[in-house]
């Protein structure tokens, strides 16, 4: 297989952005092309090199970068069944993205630059899905983090987006500093910084610290894969464009801490603590960023809180030792969950506010959108699981896999023995899926029913309503004139999308399909999962249902114009105001970590202000002093100068006769 | 016995200075008045009005010391000396006739000459300044800015003798002087004549004390007997410059029959000069300032070092 | 006679003496003092031109000094050049600088008595340190030391080189003096009120000033 | 002669200049007292030539060089006096304090100026 290939895919975005950034002031015609073409060719080659692979086989390819002394650094490539399936999606989305945004931010001033910064993103994503070497991984992962910082602070004339920059940027760095240790402990156990070598290690039990290196890489997938803790940068990363929440909920930023483990699952596979660890903390982001979706009136945020728990699932499929389901569960959840926010883009455009509530009171939105209505609808039945969508498949997958595993019989599929996974991990796994493919279905449902199927007589019109307080900023109101229908560039790749969403799933069916492409064995939905998780979702509806008609009617009695009917309110009852907030994470994390360090900066700066200056304050008037003193003499008067000096001279003569 | 024959040579020349210029202002009298057609002085004394120029100085005594309240009194009363004493003690050294018929004779002749005359800008200068008065004050500049500048030519050709002679020894040069010193030192004997009338400031080099342009300059605050001094060494320099021209160039005693008669010799070449001096000022108009700097710097000083190119020159010629 | 002189040659310094001085030392030393006398005038007289006529009384005795010291063209250089040309000069500076007749009151500056100290402390120092090393030393006059014969000799035959470099030297101030004195208007910068002022703004000061030049060098005139 | 008769005159002649250098205001003064010192140097050159006997008279050649130095020195120091009172109207030498620090120099030439204008 040609070798230039595979390398062209991760080169040509990174060469756009070159020639983007380049040019992009002076010819700012040619920043659509350089946006649009390089990706849209790596994304045919990524299906290129797939095709040329094959199923079952895989490819590594190195040469060395570096020598350092310890474990050598190399430029390796290594393409197998995960990494050409992710670098598919990762095409897909970027390519669909990058279209999308020549409409989306069609008179924004820094487009060029925007669109470079999406195609370096779209290169990092690349290089980390096809290196074979952590430390060429590390500095994807670290592009994309910047990347990322950039993107999110693309509306910099606001306040939140310049927060929520820094925030994506601080919490992901946090978790990227236990990571670039996990790696390094990594790299010393294993002789090697070669993914192959890592696994072939792992397998033959050559790792002195399992334990220790799963936690701290665990530390930079929760970090980059929005894991509970550090997931609060996520939701309020939406303050970026629509299209890189997209780019960065679908495929790329959030995609490649799940890749990672999937990557490294017979590591993890070693340490039966990190798999528990990572069963809770799957659970725990699940269960809470569902709740948060019940409660979130924006409309991204929705969407981000639901990536953040769907992430959860693809991490408890992780904890379950089944890595098939989870990327079979990325790839799935990538394409719809890019559908969904490209479609809120298309409904934010249309509707000029974020918030569901100020569009419930807009009488004919479903009309004006009807693309997005009918995306939106085939997003959210994918996203709540229902059959026969991708997301039936892949949560099918997930809970197959945690049913498994809690009967201590896991699916490794071959990267590790089966007892391998602790029993504990697969019960919590299950449970906690069970109950949020309840929460799913219930939060999809009122997304859907309060933004398109609002009481329209309650609201006086769509200006005022967009001018309502508490209602989310959105930058991007005045882009476009609300009047035009949407520009063919934003509805077409959202049906582009739809396809694969609704067919995706279907490839699971078969071992010969889509398994065969991945460790193999099967993707197959069992019986006692379909029921009950189809049970759920279904019953998850109609409790959002019933909850917004009991909401609606309770709105009718009370006088026209107060809040809107919200089910979330109603189903959530006094938890709905933690859930709003993020059950008050960001607060802890404020009282926690920022204050103190805010407290300690303001202690330094007092030191050094006050005390430190105070020293250098005074060497700079003591030299002032002395300088003054100096300067008393120089008068400019020659003769008082000769006069000092002729007194010299005698007192010198005097001294010498002394002396002598 | 050393110090009687000084104190005999110096009262000697006390005489004579007080005798020389009378007789050489008397002259000038006579002569400008027979040059321009006029009668002159004719009653005093009888004889051509001889006794003019006591009756002069006998009203000048007479007349009273009025010094301007502005002046500085005593600077305004020494100037006068300062200007007269210098040829005094130059016509100490002029050697009259052979075998030390000098007044005193010096070893560095010409030099001391030169040194000693030099003070006499002193004496205009102090006299300029002390009167508190403007024209008084430009007089004295232009006097001393002149006489600065006509001293050198004066001194290279003076060099231009002592190095044709091989000594500054006044009665030394005058030993060996020979008739054919005269062509060959003719430019120098020229520069060194026309320097000197530049130095009394006699016409027509008398912008400094022109009486129509500047009222007399430094001595128009003057009256009665210092101002006769002042005229006094006017005169006196007449006698010096003639005299000193005389020695160097034109060979002093050196005459028919000069063992005995040399004295004689010397005095009517002195007189001869003399009269070309007063003729001089009957002659030709003044210069303006500015000409006469530019007469020094341009035409005396480069003449003086052509006469000493040619004395060097000739000098190891016939050596 | 002069045997005795030659046996009693060794025991020559021990008859001189500072108790019996010779009739040279005796006008040397009154000269001295009048030169001493002259200076002392000549650097404290408030009068500026009777400061420089002073000074042509020290040079003059110090011309006499010479003299006595048998250099005798040295004395006559003395006096045409220090009384016939430098002090000349000084007075001509003097008198362009506009000195006035009478005291000028701010002839010394305010660090009289520093100098004073300066100038005394010095005195000590050097006077000790002379008469001190030199208690013993007597000079051997002999006539014709300083003669127009021996200088020229000495000069010529010995310091030729340092006398063409000094030609040049007299050359080089000749020419500077000339450059210095040139009138200059066209280059020159006009001269402004008083000395530059930090925090004020130069030339709009300066113009009174030079309009009218007569006014501010008169006014020391007429306070006397 | 005794050697010190010459020596401690120079000595206070020059100790003379020194007192009137560094007294006196105005520049051309400041130059008198030069020449004063300069002098003084003479009388010594020439006082220890005598006294050395010296074969090629460096005493006395130095002394014509300490001259012809002093002519040439006093005629550039008047053209610069001359100079510096043609463009500043003054030539006291404690008011040419431009190489001072102007900052400090100024209020303090203004204080002392009408001071030493009413003495």
């Amino acid at each position: 297989m040609n070798l230039a290939l595979p390398l062209l895919v991760p080169a040509l975005p990174a060469l756009g952005a070159a020639a983007g950034l380049a040019t992009g002031k002076k010819y700012p015609g040619l920043a659509r092309p350089l946006a649009v073409l390089p990706v849209a060719a790596s994304a045919v080659l990524a299906v290129v090199v797939a095709l040329q692979l094959g199923t079952g086989q895989s490819l590594d390819a190195a040469t060395r970068l570096t020598p350092t002394g310890g474990p050598d650094i190399s430029l390796a490539l290594h393409l197998d069944g995960f990494s050409v399936l992710i670098s598919l999606l990762v095409g897909l989305v970027a390519t669909l993205v990058q279209i999308y945004s020549t409409a989306y931010l069609k008179d924004d001033p820094r487009y060029p630059s925007y669109a470079a910064l999406v195609s370096l993103f779209t290169a990092a994503m690349f290089l980390v899905v096809y290196s074979g070497d952590l430390i060429v991984l590390l500095v994807g992962w670290e592009i994309m983090g910047i990347c990322s910082y950039f993107l999110i602070g693309h509306h910099w004339e606001t306040e939140d987006a310049r927060s929520a920059s820094l925030k994506a940027f601080l919490v992901t760095k946090l978790g990227d500093v236990p990571f670039l240790f996990g790696i390094f402990v990594l790299g010393a156990d294993a002789g090697s910084f070669r993914i192959t070598d890592v696994l072939a290690a792992a397998t033959e039990g050559r790792l002195g610290h399992p334990t220790l290196i799963a936690l701290l890489l665990l530390g930079g997938v929760a970090g980059k894969s929005a894991q509970f803790p550090l997931h609060t940068w996520l939701p309020d990363a939406m303050a970026g464009p629509t299209p890189v929440s997209a780019l960065i909920h679908a495929a790329t930023m959030v995609a490649a801490g799940i890749y990672l483990v999937a990557r490294l699952m017979p590591v993890f596979l070693l340490s039966s603590a990190a798999l528990v660890v990572l069963a809770v903390m799957a659970a725990v982001t699940m269960i809470g960023s569902a709740l948060c979706a019940l409660a979130q009136d924006d409309l991204k945020r929705v969407l981000a809180y639901s990536t953040v728990g769907q992430l959860g699932y693809m991490a408890g499929a992780l904890a379950s030792g089944d890595r098939d389901s989870a990327v079979f569960y990325l790839v799935g959840h990538g394409v719809f969950k890019a559908l969904l926010f490209l479609t809120a883009g298309v409904v934010i455009h249309a509707a000029h506010t974020n918030s569901i509530s100020a569009m419930s009171r807009m009488p004919d939105l479903r009309k004006r959108v009807p693309d997005a209505y009918w995306a939106m609808g085939i997003g959210l039945v994918a996203l709540m699981g229902l059959p026969p969508f991708t997301g039936f498949f892949s949560k099918e997958s997930v809970l197959t896999a945690a049913e498994h595993a809690a009967h201590g019989e896991a699916l490794t599929r071959g990267a590790g023995p089966a007892s391998a996974v602790p029993e504990a991990a697969g019960w919590i796994v299950l449970v906690a899926a069970c109950l949020t493919a309840l929460l799913t279905a219930a939060y999809s449902t009122r997304l859907w029913l309060v933004a398109f199927h609002g009481r329209a007589a309650a609201a006086p019109a769509a200006g005022a309503a967009a001018a309502e307080a508490g209602a989310p900023y959105s930058p991007e109101i005045d882009e476009a004139d609300p009047a035009t229908a949407e520009p063919p560039a934003m509805r077409w790749p959202l049906w582009v999308l739809a396809v694969p969403t609704m067919a995706f799933g279907l490839l699971g069916l078969r071992d010969n399909w889509l398994p065969s492409l991945l460790d193999g064995g099967s993707l197959r939905p069992t019986l006692a999962t379909t029921v009950t998780g189809t049970g759920l979702a279904l019953a998850g509806i109609l409790i959002a249902y019933a909850a917004w008609r009991a909401a609606g009617a309770r709105q009718a009695a009370a006088t026209a114009g107060t809040a809107p009917a919200d089910p979330g309110r109603l189903l959530l009852g006094p938890v709905h105001r933690f859930a709003q907030h993020g059950f008050g994470v960001d607060r802890l994390y404020s009282a926690l970590f920022v204050r103190p360090t805010a407290a300690a900066a303001r202690l330094v700066t007092f030191l050094d202000r006050e005390v430190v200056e105070t020293y250098v304050r005074g060497a700079g008037n003591g030299a002032n002093a002395l300088g003054w003193l100096v300067r008393r003499a120089q008068t400019g008067n020659a003769q008082s100068y000769l006069s000092a000096l002729l007194a010299g001279a005698v007192l010198l003569a005097v001294l010498v006769a002394v002396g002598t | 016995m050393n110090l009687l024959d000084t104190l005999l040579r110096c009262v000697a020349t006390l005489v004579v200075f007080l005798v020389l210029p009378l007789v050489i202002g008397q002259t000038e009298h006579k002569v400008m008045a027979h040059m321009q057609g006029r009668l002159g002085p004719m009653y005093a004394g009888g004889f051509h009005g001889w006794a003019q120029l006591v009756a002069d100085g006998v009203k000048f005594a007479q007349k009273e010391d009025v010094v301007p309240a502005g002046a500085d009194r005593r600077v305004f009363r020494i100037a006068p000396a300062v200007a007269l004493l210098p040829y005094l003690l130059v016509l100490l050294v002029i050697p009259v006739g052979p075998d030390g018929f000098v007044g005193q004779a010096v070893d560095a002749g010409i030099f001391f000459v030169l040194a000693v005359m030099g003070i006499g800008v002193l004496g205009s200068l102090m006299a300029g300044w002390a009167s508190a008065n403007k024209f008084s004050l430009l007089g004295g500049l232009r006097t001393a800015a002149q006489l600065m500048s006509y001293e050198l030519p004066m001194l290279l050709a003076a060099a231009s003798v002592a190095m044709a002679a091989g000594t500054v020894s006044l009665p030394g040069i005058v030993d060996a002087f020979h008739w054919w010193w005269i062509p060959w030192q003719a430019i120098g004997a020229f520069v060194f004549f026309t320097a000197g009338l530049a130095e009394l400031q006699r016409p027509p080099f008398d912008m400094p004390i022109a009486d129509s342009e500047i009222i007399f300059g430094a001595y128009t605050e003057y009256t009665g007997l210092r101002f006769a001094l002042f005229l006094l060494s006017e005169y006196a320099g007449i006698v010096v410059v003639a005299g000193l021209t005389t020695v160097l160039f034109l060979g002093g005693w050196h005459g028919p029959f000069s063992d005995s008669l040399g004295w004689l010799w010397t005095l009517l070449k002195t007189f001869a000069l003399a009269f070309v001096v007063i003729w001089l000022r009957v002659t030709y108009p003044r210069l303006r300032e500015d000409q006469l700097m530019r007469f020094a710097w341009t035409v005396l000083i480069p003449l003086a070092l052509a006469q000493l190119a040619l004395t060097g020159i000739v000098k190891v010629a016939i050596s | 006679m002069s045997t005795l002189l030659a046996a009693t040659g060794s025991l020559e310094p021990a008859a001189r003496s500072f108790l019996s001085p010779t009739g040279a030392e005796v006008v040397f030393l009154l000269v001295g003092l009048a030169v001493l006398g002259a200076a002392v005038v000549s650097v404290t007289t408030k009068q500026l031109v009777h400061a420089a006529l002073w000074l042509v009384v020290a040079l003059g005795g110090l011309a006499v000094e010479f003299l006595l010291l048998t250099a005798e063209f040295i004395a006559w250089v003395q006096v045409l050049i220090y009384l016939g040309s430098v002090v000349v000069l000084v007075l001509f500076g003097l008198m362009l600088t506009r000195a006035p007749i009478g005291r000028s009151p701010d002839a010394d500056s305010g660090n009289r008595w520093a100098a004073l100290l300066v100038a005394l402390a010095a005195a000590g120092t050097l006077v000790t340190l002379v008469a001190d090393a030199f208690r013993t030393s007597w000079i051997d006059l002999t006539a014709g030391g300083g003669s127009t014969r021996a200088t020229g000799e000495y000069l010529f035959r010995h310091w030729v080189l340092p006398f063409e470099a000094l030609s040049v030297l007299l050359l080089a101030a000749l020419v500077g003096a000339i450059v210095l004195s040139r009138s200059t208007s066209g280059r020159l910068p006009r001269p402004r009120a008083g000395k530059l002022r930090a925090g004020k703004p130069v030339g709009r000061p300066a113009a009174p000033a030079a309009t009218v030049p007569s006014t501010a060098p008169t006014a020391p005139a007429q306070e006397r | 002669m005794h050697l010190v008769y010459p020596a401690v005159l120079a000595a206070l002649l020059f100790c003379v200049g020194v007192y009137g250098v560094l007294a006196r205001r105005n520049v051309v003064l400041v130059l008198m007292s030069v020449e004063l010192m300069l002098n003084a140097v003479n009388l010594n050159l020439v006082a220890f030539d005598a006294w050395l006997r010296d074969a090629v008279h460096a005493g006395q050649a130095l002394t014509l060089f300490t001259v012809t130095v002093a002519a040439a020195e006093i005629g550039l120091g008047l053209a610069i006096v001359l100079l510096v009172f043609r463009t500043r109207r003054t030539a006291d030498v404690d008011r040419l304090t431009l190489l001072g620090d102007p900052s400090e120099a100024a209020p303090e030439a203004a204080a002392t100026e009408p001071e030493g204008r009413a003495a």
